[in-house]
């Protein structure tokens, strides 16, 4: 098994965190992974998006071309890299700030009101969170449950204990979406 | 009388104008504009001087000012 | 990651960073270094990393200042290095040449970003002729490292700093800026130097147990005693040839023809090759690793029984040289080069070994 | 109803990629405004250099160059002498002045080369992420200093006004802040008599201006503002240095 | 020599000066450089030709506030030049990628001394693979210039602007310490332009008769832009290479062995050729003019019926690359590399065309 | 009999190449005798920079290490840092201090970095045969400027004592020269003091030392003696500069 | 024919001029010629010398390794290069400033008091001139009027009547000992 | 008495102990050294104070001084 993800939004919005703690989960869980960044010149404003993989065995090329699945925060981002999913693939996306609905009819997706739902549980700052969780639960990709009990902590360590209760509400509410 | 002309997709919600108006009476929108700002707004246009303040600060040329 | 290093687990880790810990764990007394995208978090690293180990962290006034301050530690016998990205390389040029001429080790790196010029900060492999040939002036050469993953990067860092001691000479990883910013799980080895290193008591400057003042230089106006410092370091680079080549090959044996390609391309190649392959090509992988002394021999003797090779580089034309050079007109030597942050993809790979596998006798097949 | 404020001719209807509350962004206005006010639209070149403010040459409505990272000074020396009729504007940030392009700066100053300096302290690296700048007030935090910047590892926060004082070939100094309505006029005046002097070829003159940089000072705009003006104006003192047509 | 310069006449100059005036001949509006030995007569000549003729002189801070002030003056669309020598070239090189990116025309001069490092001030080539390989970062070339006497200095040196402004790239010389320091007499040419040269008015900045503003940069951060800028930059490299490879070629018809040599060697190659035919060798002489763009091709069909090469430098083993790219296995190239400013003598040379006619057949003869 | 003058330990018995009545003779005997003094034999490693002086390892009985043009101070910095118990001495022309090295000079003294910097400013540059130096005196000839020095062009001859004054790092500064015993007595007590600040870790400390060069200045050396005398010492004023001991 | 040269003697002595007076004649006279002179650091007390080379063909090498003249100033310089001159070369030298003899017996030697016979005519700094003249009137290389009416100008232009009237001298004088 | 030993092999001849000499007591001999040079002599030993100003302005350590 080998799955390429893509994770894109706004700067701001948590993506590149998003990517982080797949990979964690992915080592934590003795599979393979690489994580790269979309790294740019570091003035503002423009989109984010990272990309990870994920498999049981070595992974050559670290470059992601056309994702197994996407976690699309918002609208820029769904036009961006809506073609590039490769066919029978997922799209995950952020309805709170998307409007359209997906073009494409070879792939599956599946829709999360990520900002609406994070603030429910207390700050729309989680919406990466929410995400992430249906994601989780959903392709089973890696386990909701090293997320929450070893990945967390080691890529946020520092965030207040409310942060991180926030994070871990916001996960298991977007896990719940897909359960 | 004096006014100013916003232009809500330029700005970035810094909040510079709000603190230089000697008036006070800018504040930043509830709303987001395109790029994810809340852009800023004249809640009481009728006091605005035309002091030019606010454009003077104004990291983005968001304001035009009139006299 | 700072409070307790977990040597010997498992860690997810940036390859900026891993470089940097593993210099750390490898005794290095002092980083330079000057910020550049696509780097930056390696001089970050340090800057924390190195005040916790009660070492020597400076941003310098510029890359200049940082090469040269390694020169000035490395005379003292203390391990250090540098590292910057392309503009900052070039910068650097000089003081490499001289800290070569001045047969001193220093290690550093490389991230390299789309150029000519400031170019762009995508990932690159174009300062390949800078780092192999000598950008700066003068006969001389530089040991390069040229990593594949995250854990090569630690390894390598680990290990440019002991050849660097162990042949008193530069040394460098050149990696292209995908490997700076990736991560990926590696092993945070312990250090455990090569064995016998030299000693630097007979050459170190300002120990008060040498007796007789001691001269660091690469200044001789004496035109023989000059030209034969040069051939001593030339006779030095052909043992660093004989022992230090590295290189990996994947199914060579039955290989109709021969990807060649390093760093994050050798991988996008593999990931090419075993693509091919399904689809009936027998394609094969020569990865040099390092990238001076390039592994011509291994390469000369592959030539001896594949027909055509196809050298995958992030550059128009550089490491093909080298190549061609390793096997003259043995073998038809096709390219396929990126420049300035393209990146090959691997369908694009193997529409190319199907072109060079199909190519007339004497056409070689070049995307540019 | 006559405009009193409208975005200058001389530049162009771009948004800036600035991050909100950046200091970049009336810099820019303020140059564009003077070079309105003296008609050198045709004549102007502007320097856009390696650090936030690289892409000048989409805000800016005339030629604009770009110069490797430090070297704006001999850049601007290269154009200003072979083409004595352009107005060349040097816009540099703290990094790119100070650090690496040290002796670029010095000598241009010493040479009296005949251009503008936009000198932008913002007391940090921003293009690449929030580095330590020589500007760096003591005990600021930065990604190469995360403890706050120790003067005893990285030295002093250089006072470029105060430093160049010494030199012959210096027209004209002033530091200026963007901090206020007051303070942002009287930039402009600075700059104003700088443009002035080199109009009447008396060789170099540069404005310095303290700027927010909210991003990597880890604040948001208002915090930064009042950041700077607490803590940098108190080491980076206003006023002009040095006018030689003072002096008589 | 100031007061009036004799045009057309015979004269007797130095080298370093001879390139000086060529400049001034050829319309150099501005010079900027930093004092270093061997090259100085040149910087010398310049800070008074140049005010006499009302242009600009400014003994810069630095070689990087040089080739800076140059990227400057290119912009503005006046011609200008620098020069310097090899620790000075290096500094020079991320200022020399800048200009090749923005495509500015700039010519500058290489009196190469013995490197690495601060080496010494004798004649030497070992700048080669800086200058034809691009010691700054990034894909990109330079068109180099290798004269061999000092009527070529001059010839070249007008040459080289003129290339400049063709192609709109650095152009430069490179020539050895003897080149620069040597008298010959020399006739000084009238200048007179290629024809057809293009013009700079719709790049160059300041020009108030162009209507919208103009951008130079090097900077084209979104990759796609950046890649076909540098792919537009390789296939010009292509036409240039079709165009201006320039080289000589001397008795090689009957040849069993090619001198292949350039610059002042190429003299010493000749008074070796021209000893060893009287003692019986049949021996050509090959020189390349351009080393970059290297004459590959002329040098490969020779390759096709010639047995031998043997390729004679001041520096160890560096066009030795070029020829042996160009001539894949098809020939024998040998090698008598000297460096740090040694010299090779004609007996040696003549020594070394025997010991290369009597090799068996898989020995390579080197000096080193 | 006592011998009141002789060699120092610290002086290999050689003879120097420079030239008659060259300075850098006299600076190096100081240096020498301040590490007998201090008994540093041992610990003191000189940095023999790009210039005349680039052979000072065949005069000094310590350690020395060669730098490249302009990078002494980056050199020292790579040195004293990693091994503060040597003792490093910079020594450096004025091409290579307050030319090329001027970032490197700048931002050593910044950071206080602590090693001694002996300048030799003898208005040229002498290696390469006679260029202009940043500190070539206004009307002054030279290879590169032959109807003497115009400041319209080249700028005015840099104070490089005036200039790093204002930088927070720096421990010492002062002037010196060779013309009379006297001043080379007042010379050597400069020099005395920037060792002591270094041993006390102090940071910064540099002494210039107005130095003659009769070749390139195309005169005898007691008419150089006294066109130092006369117009060096006009532009150049001795004295002490600044003393971080003396301030409190 | 092709004669190569070497002049040598102490920094001061005027070597390099002799050189580029040669040289200038040469080119004066429609030969070819080259010249270079070893330029050093510019640390004064050491030797100089030069090389020049007078054919009526195209000249390949411009170096000089072993020399058909040479025309020696001083002590030191005689020790340097008297084993370099070709068999059968000449070996001029200035008895004035050395005591010793030629020690080879394969090659023709002429003594020139070079420094005597220029304190005679006014000066001793024109020892260089007296050399020349001497070489110049035995081997005819270049001619004398050259030298005299030409190159002399040409090449020290800028000098007062009078030393320029005191080389002219020493000049002769010179050759007047090889006539 | 005070004295001072030239070495005249050192020596270049540059004239400045001559001029620094309060007592007038030193001159530029009229032979030359090896490296042909005018080495300085003392004409009148006597008179030495060994006040060491000759060897302080010395750039080729050609003066010691004995008290
Ligand atoms: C030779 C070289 N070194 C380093 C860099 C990387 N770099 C780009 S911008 C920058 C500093 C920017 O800081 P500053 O000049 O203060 O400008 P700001 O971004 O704050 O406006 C650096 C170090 C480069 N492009 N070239
Ligand atoms: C990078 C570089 N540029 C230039 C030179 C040539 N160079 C050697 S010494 C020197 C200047 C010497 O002048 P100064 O520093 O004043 O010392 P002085 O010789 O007068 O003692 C120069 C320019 C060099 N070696 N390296
Ligand atoms: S100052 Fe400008 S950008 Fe900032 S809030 Fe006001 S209008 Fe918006
Ligand atoms: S990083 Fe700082 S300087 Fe750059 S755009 Fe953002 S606020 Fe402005
Ligand atoms: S050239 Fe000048 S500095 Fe150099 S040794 Fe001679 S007198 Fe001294
Ligand atoms: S010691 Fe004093 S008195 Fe004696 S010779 Fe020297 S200067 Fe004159």
């Amino acid at each position: 098994m080998t799955q390429k993800i893509r994770c894109a939004g706004f700067g701001g919005q948590g993506i590149v965190l998003m990517g982080r703690l797949i990979a964690y989960s992915a080592m934590v869980e003795d599979k393979h992974t690489t994580f790269f960044p979309q790294y740019g010149a570091a003035m503002r404003g423009g989109t984010a998006n990272c990309s990870v993989i994920v498999a049981d065995c070595d992974i050559a090329a670290p470059t992601v071309e056309e994702p197994d699945v996407v976690l699309i925060m918002n609208g820029p981002s769904l036009d961006k890299f809506e073609d590039t999913v490769k066919p029978g693939g997922w799209i995950f996306y952020n309805t709170s700030l998307i409007d359209r609905e997906v073009k494409r009819d070879d792939v599956n997706v599946f829709k999360v009101a990520a900002n609406e739902i994070a603030d429910e549980v207390g700050s729309s700052r989680s919406a990466n969170m929410v995400m992430l969780g249906a994601f989780v639960a959903k392709l089973r990709t890696i386990e909701l449950d090293t997320l929450l009990t070893r990945s967390l902590d080691a890529q946020m360590h520092g965030k207040s204990e409310r942060v991180m209760e926030l994070n871990r509400k916001a996960l298991k509410r977007g896990a719940s979406l897909a359960e | 009388m004096p006014k100013i002309v916003i232009d809500p997709e330029r700005c970035k919600g810094c909040g510079y104008c709000v603190d230089a108006c000697p008036q006070k009476i800018l504040r930043l929108a509830e709303g987001l504009n395109s790029m994810g700002y809340h852009p800023v707004e004249c809640f009481d246009p009728e006091k605005c001087t035309g002091c030019t303040f606010c454009a003077l600060m104004c990291p983005d040329l968001a304001i035009e000012v009139y006299k | 990651m700072s409070e307790k290093i977990p040597i010997g687990e498992k860690v997810l880790m940036k390859g900026n960073e891993a470089m940097g810990e593993a210099a750390v764990q490898a005794g290095c007394m002092a980083y330079y270094g000057y910020p550049i995208t696509p780097q930056n978090e390696l001089t970050a690293y340090m800057s924390r990393r190195m005040l916790e180990e009660g070492r020597i962290f400076i941003q310098t006034e510029s890359e200049i200042g940082a090469i040269n301050m390694c020169y000035g530690t490395a005379a003292v016998g203390e391990r250090c290095m540098t590292s910057s990205s392309s503009p900052g390389m070039s910068l650097k040029q000089e003081g490499i040449s001289y800290i070569a001429s001045a047969s001193l080790p220093v290690f550093f790196v490389n991230v390299n970003r789309g150029g000519p010029g400031l170019g762009n900060i995508a990932p690159a492999q174009s300062d390949y002729f800078q780092s192999t040939r000598g950008g700066g002036h003068g006969d001389y050469r530089v040991i390069v490292f040229g990593p594949t993953n995250v854990q090569e990067l630690y390894d390598f860092t680990m290990l440019g700093f002991d050849v660097a001691d162990k042949y008193r000479m530069p040394t460098m990883i050149l990696a292209d800026g995908i490997l700076g910013q990736m991560m990926e799980p590696l092993v945070l080895h312990e250090y455990k130097p090569l064995p016998d290193l030299p000693s630097k008591a007979d050459w170190r400057l300002g120990d008060p147990a040498t007796k007789d003042p001691l001269l660091v230089t690469s200044l001789v106006l004496d035109v023989p005693g000059m030209e034969q410092r040069n051939l001593d370091l030339f006779h030095k680079y052909e043992e660093i040839t004989k022992n230090e080549t590295r290189y990996e090959e994947v199914d060579t044996d039955d290989a109709d023809i021969v990807l060649v390609a390093y760093g994050t391309c050798a991988r996008i190649a593999r990931s090419a090759m075993e693509q091919a392959r399904e689809e009936g090509m027998k394609v094969g992988l020569f990865r040099p690793i390092t990238l001076w002394p390039f592994p011509s021999d291994p390469l000369s003797k592959l030539a001896d029984r594949v027909e055509h090779m196809l050298v995958v580089e992030l550059s128009l034309g550089q490491m093909w040289e080298d190549v061609r050079l390793a096997t003259g007109l043995k073998t038809k030597v096709h390219l396929h080069g990126r420049t300035a942050g393209g990146i090959p993809g691997q369908a694009d790979i193997v529409e190319h070994l199907q072109k060079a596998l199909d190519s007339k006798s004497d056409e070689i097949v070049r995307n540019f | 109803m006559e405009k009193v404020f409208a975005m200058p001719e001389a530049m162009k209807d771009a948004k800036t990629l600035y991050c909100p509350g950046c200091g970049h962004g009336v810099a820019h206005r303020i140059v564009a405004e003077l070079v309105d006010e003296f008609g050198l639209r045709e004549k102007a070149i502007g320097i856009a250099p390696v650090g936030c403010s690289v892409f000048a040459d989409l805000y800016w409505n005339f030629d604009v160059i770009s110069a490797a990272h430090g070297r704006a000074a001999a850049v601007a020396t290269g154009m200003s002498r072979a083409k004595p009729d352009c107005f060349v504007i040097s816009y540099q940030g703290d990094g790119d002045l100070a650090a690496i392009g040290t002796a670029e700066t010095v000598h241009a100053a010493n040479r009296g080369e005949n251009f503008v300096t936009v000198f932008i302290n913002n007391a940090i690296y921003g293009m690449t992420g929030g580095q330590m700048a020589p500007t760096t007030l003591v005990g600021q935090p930065s990604t190469t200093c995360q403890l706050g910047r120790d003067p005893s590892i990285a030295g002093y926060p250089i006072r470029v006004c105060e430093l160049l004082q010494t030199l012959g070939g210096v027209a004209y100094l002033a530091r200026g802040s963007v901090d206020s309505p007051k303070n942002v006029m009287a930039t402009k005046k600075y700059l104003r008599k700088a443009f002035q002097l080199v109009l009447d070829k008396k060789g170099y003159s540069l404005v310095e201006i303290v700027s927010p940089c909210p991003t990597n000072w880890g604040m948001n705009p208002p915090e930064a503002m009042k950041w700077l003006k607490d803590k940098m104006l108190d080491h980076y003192e206003l006023g002009v240095f040095k006018d030689i047509t003072a002096e008589s």
